[in-house]
């Protein structure tokens, strides 16, 4: 990577704000659904009560961005693909109006990979994101643990670190300044996040949405010295975790020995975007017969069979698409490094053509093997 | 010159109906001729036959189906004044005049009330008669109207004349069919019982026509005073009357059980009581009726002769009357309910001397030996009660049974199916609905804000137009919104008119007719939902959004396909080759339809040995013309091997003692017949004094006769292992009673309900001549029966403690049905069995509902196909056995034969997505129509779409939507019902 | 009390094509009337009505469900309204198990003829779900 | 349950005893192959085998420490298409039979040469538990499934009241080993398929009458145990199942314990008795426009997104509520640790109470939904006497 790429994704124009980025983010968020410029929001929030856990909501009452509302806009925590609920949310067509949403950078780049698979829509949508420091994985979300953690979390990002508990997909990952955000929240090592704020304003949409906020525009060149360290640092931790996971078929059938076939991988991945899974439907229903057949040969055969065929068959189906959320290893039931054999399997193959998922929507997916799978006679 | 294929019928019985129905299906014009004001005045008299509380048969005749056909002409206030010519080449005179009101042009706005001048009671000189059932039928009472016109000049489509001018007709027709209605006796023929006396004193009439307007509820019994009664007297009248004056038929004790146990239901604590002198309950289910109301804790009081006296100011009413025992008693109640007969027809002198039929005896008119329906004239048919006293199954079979008897003086089909619109798929274009409101005339205006609701209507989502049509409902209206659905360029349309229930066929005919399929098309009861129901400007508009909101979703969604058709098998396979079996096959057969008759003995005929000579006779008869009929393959001593397939195509395998043979058919017959069960105990077998009717039958051919003749009824009828009555044996025995006492002998007759039926009063006849009657309390089988004693030399019956001696000792034992062969039958067929171990009928689980399913549904809906009948169907008379036999043929007839015919009632059924669909059956479980099977290669259901009526058991049943309804589908109603609730 | 007055509750009242609708017309030709707020919706028949669209509308924004069909014996395709009644109780039992109310679903059959049956369905039903109060899950946002 | 039975015995404990006939069932012809739990390869959990060869019996564990697949599924899977032509007999728990029971009913498994082999069980480890250390967590299951001590157990296993052939019927053949001495176990008959493989089975031999006798005294031993064990667990589920409702009865503590479902639907995806390719919940009906979600939110003031997790889950339990095993296998996915398994077990009791079923006891007995008394039920119609007085009414 070139230098000060992480940079190139900010468009000159900034605004600063003498407000803390939570702040920020809620005042924008409140004014936006308040003066109607936005019809609606998706963000996190709390569910269930306070004593309740945390899911994307979409919000139309101001309120919910209040001081004491119930968005939590900038958690670091990550339920759900939020790329996926946006193209659900427009999967039948784009929105009639403006619909804000708050992603982070992968979420960001899933909606696009979708975008281009058409199973959504750009339109009229307001995508704000920022530099990510990574999230907790899902079961810190349960005990209360990732509340307590919070500042730590904050202090460390504003010195430019990462918390070590967050994800190792996260401290893996490459692409955490978003590109193609209409506006991005600078948080990565920006100092005083609860009393500065920087908004990039990447686009004209995002200029004009958040350009009734007070502050003053900066515009020029801008330093971007602790995003490079973090990302030489996160360079550093993939390569160990790539190193710690084998991809050969052998590991593969070791790794995969303890899969459950419950498939949440593929329902919380945003990119397997099916309506019914090849591995689900009826040619991998096999009859009687087929194990029968198969047990002659073998000794003996693990039943329900297609373990690791279904795991080495999605990999061919979205890898090159992967944009390594990490969503698959927090789901998965039997603690299975999903997302980081995708990765490296997918990094490889997205090398090889070159190719950044969900960078930009221009960008054509050099290979696709989905339609074959598509029902079209259960199409609506 | 061939004959004329049209059919006059005479009168709106239940049977006129029935046949009206099944010509129109089978594409033979009909005139029917009401003498009536309005579509069924009788309606009423239907009611009291039917003792359901409401009666739907009008509505689920498709009269406005076949009057769009042509099929139907119907007369009003009509007059048949001449007929001349012969069978199949009738020409009849007729004068009519068509009622104000016609029903097929109203649109129930109701202005014409609204404007009429003249108060009549509480309502106008012109009111609606809510009792009319499916549509609201206007009706002017002209004793009061002033004829001042206004409501002519307010009828928005000119509906309404209040001269209609009387029209003398004249028809050709191939043949004529007499269906007179049931008349209820006069309040002079009820006066002993005290109608018209009294306010306690009312007719079962009365309280099911309240019950249907009061919902079933307690003011359906509430005295004037607005007390509500807690004794009270269900009386059937005929049991008590003077000779000649009312008919029973063998439903009437079953009604008033039932009025019993629905007064029980509605007032727990009343105290309820059944006058009458026997049960006669001897339809399928009628005993367990009896038992049930025993369990509800109705009294039973068998009385020998009843009279009621009612106080005239205070509500009250005193039964006296005299117990079997002969003592007198009076009982007091606040209410007697009076369960009346039939009185003989008032129209038989005018229509013998029109149409040269007779009447019998009793003024019913008389009908040819061993027909049904055929009158002494050639082409003239009657049927249901003016042929005598009717139940109403055997009413709703005459009519079925009269199409069959009738075949023969038809010529072709007469009414040609309307041709198949021609449709667009409008997959690909993007969405556009239309939403189209309709004013019905301008009345709707002030109402409410029509021109507000377009406005919102337009600002929806996906709809890109909306406007405020005229109407729908009428020849011009149906062109105008067909042009408009055209010109605005929509592809979804919703109609927001009025009910859909009578008028989709107006509403598709619109669409279509712009091109558009009914899937893509929703019609919403707006003036049923809305305006007649709310006044509340706010609410309504609110309301109506929410409805409109909801539509626009579902057709947003909808999708065009091409309706499903399938072919109907033109051959008929009739299993049993008994009186039942031979009837089915020669009538089949003689309409050109090939016939396969399986019989298991090695000669056709059944069991002949019950029979009097004339019937062999006709047996015989039936006999050589099967062998005779080119069209009748015949395998004897064969049996059913298996059997696939499904209403229109079936494939079956016959066992022959050769080789098997495999025949393809379209429906099946089912004639397997019953038995004679034997007796157990009373000495039977073991003393030869103690014989069954049939073998008495026997020894009185041979000449033999006996001084003291005891007979014991009900012997294995009516037990909780035989739960039903055999209907004939009571018949048999007082026959077998009168003929004894003419040879001198002494007979006593020992019963527990004495129940004869039929034309010939063989009770009252019996005890003219003299033949003793002693009841035993059979109701507890273990105690209840009388004991046959050996007394030296002779026998004698022991009952309630009291001995008579007896020469002989003659059982009326039972009918059972073969159990082995029928559970065997019904496992190869997957048709039913009832609780009563026959074959079941359509649907009998509840009284009278026989008689209305099979009325109203096509045959191929209910029963797949498969037609028990004679024996095999219930104990059945000679005569009963062959009308079931010609009923089914009938029914058979309408459908058989016919190619690629669209699913019945709807143009679009039940369908499945094969890649969702795992195959686990539970919709075919639920399917009421055997219309899905399972595909074993495949493991997915498979839809029959002849079958399937729609219902959607399937997709509820369904956990992931694999099953759908085309007209439905699971992406529609999601939308549409959270569109409801924005 | 004066709370209760305010609150006007959203009823979905499903009816099967027969019976049930037939109620709601034989109403309207008699010009009876029942509260705005009811809101019909047709089925085929009540034996397809899938249990899932008895319990969306309570989390999607009605107060009350009521459901008629024809009654026993006379469902139009012969046992329809015992597999409803059946489904209806499997739901209740499912909202009586999840404290959510059963009392807000109610099955009562209603004929053809039964116009004023049907009002009185209504206008009883309406009542008693005033009376019952708001439904609370229609307003939670994290259904 | 027939009188059919033998006593295993072994010094080496029960399950080697049971592994060895097992393997004799081979040997002797009698299966044509197995269906039972094996460990993995990398030895860290288990997977159902279908094996012939009677040496791999040895990795074999009959009642492993965790449930990873719902021994029903796994039948499920072999024979949802036909039945095999093999003769297969599959070694499960109580309620992966009743699951595989409930799947023959719904036509997704095909039973007819598939005998089912249950044992009395324990309960198994939550998977999550045991997978932090494999090793432990074998160690802690055997120690407490050797005193039926199921406080380490899953809670719906704690509570489980059809751990034995008493109270889960339908299978073929069951091994018996509560309250029989250490190092012994009978083996029942469930069924005529069963009393048929025993009578294969049979070597004679030894003396008849003292082999009966002594089968005799094992059989109501290991009975009135089981009774004992049944009496306890049902007083304990009953009080678990009132404390449950206690925390979940109401929307507003209903919405607390789904409140941080993520719509994995893994819960749905490893229930033994969801058997739909596709689920409703996934399916188009559910798949909206943006103006539908974007109303609901209007309304509500916000719309969680996903939306529709509360109907995902009671929806779910309408689906398969009735014929719900109470096996737990939903909790064990659940990543978020919501008592999915104990609210739709508790859901299934009072849901099969209701309509008088019980889930996977008998293959006779009709699914619910799928039959009908006419006289039945009446508690949920709405009664009607009496007129409404009603205003509306009046003023018409």
């Amino acid at each position: 990577m070139p230098e000060g790429a992480t940079s190139s994704a900010f468009a000159s124009e900034r605004l600063q704000i003498n407000q803390g980025a939570e702040e920020t983010v809620r005042e924008l968020l409140r004014s936006l659904l308040e003066s109607g410029k936005v019809n609606a929001v998706l963000a996190l929030g709390r569910t269930g009560g306070p004593s309740g856990g945390v899911a994307y909501s979409l919000f139309r009452d101001p309120e919910a961005f209040g001081a004491d509302g119930d968005a939590l806009p900038l958690l670091p925590f990550m339920p759900a693909n939020a790329g996926g609920l946006l193209s659900r949310l427009t999967l039948e067509g784009p929105v009639a109006e403006p619909v804000a949403a708050v992603v982070k950078p992968c979420e960001l780049r899933a909606f696009i990979e979708l975008v281009k698979l058409s199973q959504g829509n750009l339109d009229n949508i307001l995508l704000i994101s920022s530099t990510c420091g990574g999230v907790y994985p899902l079961d810190m979300g349960i005990d209360g643990s990732l509340e307590k953690k919070l500042p730590t979390y904050w202090e460390r990002m504003e010195q430019g670190e990462l918390d070590d508990d967050v994800r190792p997909t996260c401290r893996a990952c490459e692409s955490f300044v978003p590109e193609g955000a209409d506006i991005t929240v600078a948080l990565l090592g920006e100092a005083d996040l609860d009393t500065q704020c920087t908004l990039h304003l990447n686009t004209e949409r995002g200029a004009a949405f958040a350009g009734d906020m007070e502050g003053t525009t900066v515009s020029g060149k801008r330093d971007s010295e602790a995003l490079e360290r973090s990302l030489d640092e996160r360079k550093a931790f993939r390569e160990e975790l790539f190193a710690g996971v084998g991809v050969g078929l052998k590991d593969l059938i070791h790794t995969f020995g303890r899969c459950i076939g419950c498939h949440g991988c593929k329902t919380v991945c945003p990119i397997c975007y099916c309506r019914l899974c090849y591995f689900d439907s009826q040619n991998c229903e096999r009859p009687a017969g087929f194990y029968e057949g198969e047990l002659a040969r073998k000794g003996g055969l693990r039943v329900p069979s297609d373990t690791v065929y279904f795991q080495l068959g999605r990999m061919a189906h979205m890898a090159i698409s992967c944009v390594g959320c990490g969503m698959c290893t927090d789901v998965c039931p039997a603690d299975i490094p999903v997302s980081t054999m995708f990765s490296k399997v997918g990094a490889a193959a997205q090398a090889v053509f070159d190719y950044q998922p969900g960078r930009d929507v221009t960008e054509e997916i050099p290979l696709r093997t989905f339609e074959e799978e598509e029902f079209t006679e259960v199409a609506t | 010159m061939p004959n004329e294929s049209t059919v006059l019928i005479y009168g709106t019985n239940l049977g006129g109906y029935r046949a009206a129905y099944a010509l129109g299906k089978r594409g033979h014009k009909f005139i029917l001729l009401n003498r009536g004001s309005y579509v069924d005045e009788e309606k009423y008299q239907a009611l009291a036959q039917l003792p359901l509380d409401f009666c739907w048969i009008c509505g689920h005749m498709p009269q406005r189906a076949f009057k769009a056909s042509g099929a139907m002409q119907d007369c009003y206030n009509a007059q048949l004044l001449a007929v001349s010519g012969e069978a199949g080449h009738f020409h009849v005179k007729f004068k009519k005049r068509d009622k104000p009101v016609n029903n097929f042009a109203c649109t129930e706005c109701d202005q014409c009330i609204e404007v009429c001048p003249v108060e009549v009671g509480e309502g106008k000189a012109i009111r609606v008669v809510p009792e009319a059932g499916w549509e609201n039928c206007y009706v002017i009472d002209f004793e009061h109207c002033t004829r001042c016109g206004a409501c002519e000049e307010v009828c928005p489509t000119g509906a309404l004349k209040v001269e209609r001018p009387e029209e003398v007709v004249e028809a050709d027709v191939g043949a004529i069919l007499l269906a007179d209605a049931f008349e209820e006796p006069s309040d002079d023929d009820l006066r002993d019982f005290g109608l018209g006396q009294g306010p306690s004193v009312i007719r079962n009439s009365e309280v099911a026509r309240r019950s249907l307007l009061t919902n079933f509820v307690r003011d359906s019994v509430r005295l004037p005073s607005g007390r509500m009664p807690q004794t009270f007297a269900v009386i059937v009248t005929p049991h008590f009357n003077r000779p000649g004056v009312e008919y029973e038929n063998y439903n009437l004790s079953v009604s008033a059980i039932y009025r019993a146990i629905r007064l029980k239901e509605i007032l727990p604590e009343a105290e309820v009581t059944v006058f009458l002198h026997d049960y006669r309950g001897t339809g399928k289910g009628h005993h367990q009726w009896y038992m049930k109301a025993l369990d509800a804790g109705v009294r039973v009081e068998r009385a020998e002769t009843l009279s009621v006296v009612p106080d005239e100011t205070v509500e009250e009413a005193a039964i006296h009357y005299t117990s079997l025992e002969g003592e007198s008693r009076t009982q007091s109640v606040e209410l007697a309910i009076l369960v009346t007969g039939q009185s003989p027809p008032s129209q038989m002198e005018e229509l013998s001397r029109l149409t040269g039929v007779q009447a019998d005896e009793n003024g019913f008119c008389r009908l040819r030996p061993f027909s049904c329906c055929e009158t002494d004239v050639d082409g003239v048919f009657a049927v249901g009660e003016l042929t005598g006293p009717k139940g109403n199954p055997e009413t709703v079979w005459d009519g079925c049974a009269a199409l069959t008897e009738m075949q023969r003086y038809l010529g072709e089909k007469n009414v040609a199916p309307g041709a198949a619109p021609s449709l667009r798929d409008v997959a690909g274009e993007p969405t556009r609905v239309g939403v189209f409101i309709c004013s019905c005339f301008g009345q709707f205006d002030d109402r409410m804000d029509l021109p507000g609701l377009v406005e919102r209507a337009r600002a929806l989502p996906g709809v890109s137009h909306a406007e405020i049509i005229e109407g729908c409902c009428t020849g011009p209206t149906i062109q105008a919104t067909a042009e408009r659905i055209k010109e605005s360029g929509v592809n979804r349309v919703v109609l927001a008119t009025c009910t859909p229930l009578q008028k989709k066929g107006k509403y598709d005919k619109a669409v279509m007719t712009a091109g558009l399929s009914p899937l893509l098309c929703e019609y919403l009861r707006f003036r049923e939902d809305v305006i007649q129901v709310h006044t509340d400007p706010e609410g309504m508009l609110m309301k109506s959004l929410a409805l409109i909101r909801g539509a626009v979703e579902k057709v947003k969604r909808g999708r065009h396909v091409s309706p499903l058709v399938d072919t109907f098998d033109g051959r008929a396979l009739v299993v049993g080759g008994g009186l039942a079996g031979l009837t089915a096959a020669t009538e089949i057969a003689a309409n050109g339809f090939p016939v396969v008759l399986v019989e298991r003995e090695n000669e056709l005929g059944g069991q002949t040995k019950y029979l009097d000579e004339e019937q062999r006779e006709y047996v015989k008869g039936l006999i050589s013309s099967v062998n005779a009929s080119d069209n009748i393959a015949c395998y004897t001593q064969a049996k059913l091997g298996q059997v696939e397939g499904y209403a229109g195509n079936y494939h079956a395998v016959i066992e022959t003692p050769t080789t098997p043979v495999s025949v393809d058919a379209g429906v099946i017959f089912v004639a397997t017949g019953a038995q004679e069960s034997l007796p157990q105990g009373f000495l039977y077998g073991e003393d030869p004094a103690v014989m069954t009717q049939a073998e008495l039958a026997e020894r009185m051919k041979g000449g033999e006769t006996a001084d003291h003749v005891a007979m014991i009824q009900c012997v294995g009828s009516r037990t909780p292992e035989v739960p039903y009555c055999s209907r004939l044996c009571c018949n048999q025995a007082l026959e077998h009673a009168i003929l004894l006492r003419e040879q001198g002998a002494e007979v006593t007759v020992f019963y527990r309900d004495i129940a004869s039926y039929g034309k010939t009063n063989y009770y009252r006849l019996a005890k003219e001549a003299g033949v003793s009657f002693i009841r035993f309390p059979g109701d507890d089988v273990e105690t209840g029966y009388p004991e046959v004693r050996r007394n030296g030399a002779g026998l004698e019956v022991v009952s309630e403690g009291e001995s008579h001696p007896a020469d002989w000792v003659v059982l009326s034992t039972g009918i059972v049905p073969d159990a082995e062969n029928n559970e065997a039958l019904s496992e190869l067929l997957g048709y039913p069995l009832d609780y009563e171990g026959f074959f079941s009928s359509d649907i009998s689980n509840y009284p009278y509902e026989e008689a209305i399913k099979k009325l109203t549904k096509p045959f191929e809906l209910g029963s797949n196909g498969i037609f028990p009948v004679g024996l095999a169907h219930s104990p059945r008379s000679f005569e009963e056995t062959i009308l079931t036999a010609k009923d089914a043929v009938g029914r058979a007839l309408v459908v058989i034969g016919k190619n690629k015919m669209p699913p019945p009632n709807k143009m679009f059924v039940a369908a499945v997505h094969e890649s969702l669909c795992m195959g686990c059956g539970v919709c075919v479980d639920v399917c009421p129509y055997g219309a899905r099977v399972i595909d074993e290669i495949e493991r997915v259901v498979k839809i029959r779409p002849f079958l399937c009526d729609s219902c959607g058991s399937c997709v509820a049943i369904c956990p992931n939507n694999a099953s759908y309804l085309q007209d439905f589908k699971g992406e529609q109603s999601v939308a549409a019902l959270d569109a409801l609730l924005v | 009390m004066s709370e209760e007055r305010e609150f006007v509750p959203k009823i979905v009242y499903f009816m099967c094509s027969w019976c049930g609708t037939g109620g709601a017309e034989t109403a309207a030709a008699h010009h009876l009337r029942y509260p705005e707020n009811v809101i019909p919706s047709r089925v085929n028949c009540t034996g397809a009505l899938p249990a899932v669209h008895v319990i969306r509308p309570l989390i999607e924004g009605a107060d009350g469900v009521v459901i008629s069909g024809c009654h026993p014996g006379d469902c139009h395709y012969d046992d329809g309204n015992f597999r409803a009644r059946r489904r209806v109780a499997l739901v209740k039992s499912l909202l009586d198990t999840l404290g959510l109310e059963p009392e807000r679903v109610w099955f009562r059959y209603v004929a053809h003829g039964e116009g004023r049956r049907f009002v009185d369905t209504a206008a009883e039903f309406n009542d008693h779900i005033t009376r019952l109060g708001p439904n609370p899950l229609k307003t939670r946002s994290d259904t | 349950m027939s009188d059919n039975g033998i006593v295993l015995a072994a010094e080496d404990g029960v399950e080697a005893a049971f592994i060895g006939w097992l393997k004799e069932t081979l040997n002797k012809n009698i299966f044509d192959a197995l269906l039972i739990p094996v460990g993995t390869p990398a030895g860290d959990s288990f997977a159902y085998l279908l094996l012939q060869e009677p040496a791999i019996l040895d990795s074999a564990s009959p009642l492993p420490p965790v449930m990873p697949v719902q021994g029903g599924k796994a039948i499920g899977r072999l024979t949802m298409r036909e039945n095999p032509s093999k003769r297969i007999a599959a070694v499960v728990r109580p309620c992966e039979a009743r699951a595989a029971i409930e799947l023959s009913k719904l036509e997704q498994a095909h039973l007819d040469n598939v005998c089912l082999i249950t044992l009395d069980c324990p309960g198994v480890l939550p998977l999550a538990d045991y997978l932090v250390d494999p090793v432990a967590g074998a160690a802690r299951f055997k120690e407490a499934s050797a005193q039926w001590d199921r406080s380490p157990m899953r809670p719906t296993c704690q509570v489980c009241d059809h751990f034995s052939l008493r109270q889960a019927p339908g299978c073929d053949l069951h091994v018996g080993t509560l309250g029989c001495p250490d190092g012994t176990a009978v083996v029942v008959a469930g069924s005529s398929k069963g009393d048929h493989v025993l009578e294969q089975m049979d070597m004679g031999g030894q003396d008849e009458d003292e082999q009966a006798d002594f089968l005799n005294t094992a059989v109501t031993d290991w009975g009135t145990q089981v009774e004992q064990v049944e009496e306890a667990q049902t007083e304990r589920r009953r009080q678990a199942q009132e404390d449950l409702r206690e925390e979940i009865a109401g929307a507003e503590k209903l919405l607390g314990v789904f409140s941080s479902c993520i719509n994995c639907h893994n819960c749905q995806r490893v229930c033994p008795v969801c058997y739909c390719r596709q689920c409703y919940f996934e399916s188009a009906a559910l798949k909206l426009p943006a103006e539908n979600y974007l109303a609901r939110a209007e309304r509500k003031g916000a719309l969680r997104f996903s939306p529709d997790t509360l109907l995902f889950h009671i929806g779910r339990a309408s689906h398969m509520a009735l014929s719900c095993v109470s096996c737990g296998a939903c909790e064990d996915a659940c990543p978020m640790d919501i008592p999915v398994g104990q609210v739709f077990s508790l859901l299934g009791d009072r849901a099969q109470k209701a309509l008088g079923y019980v889930a996977g006891t008998s293959l006779e007995d009709p699914l619910p939904l799928v039959s009908y008394e006419m006289d039945e039920l009446h508690e949920v119609e709405q009664p009607y006497v009496e007129v409404y007085p009603n205003q509306e009414v009046q003023d018409a």
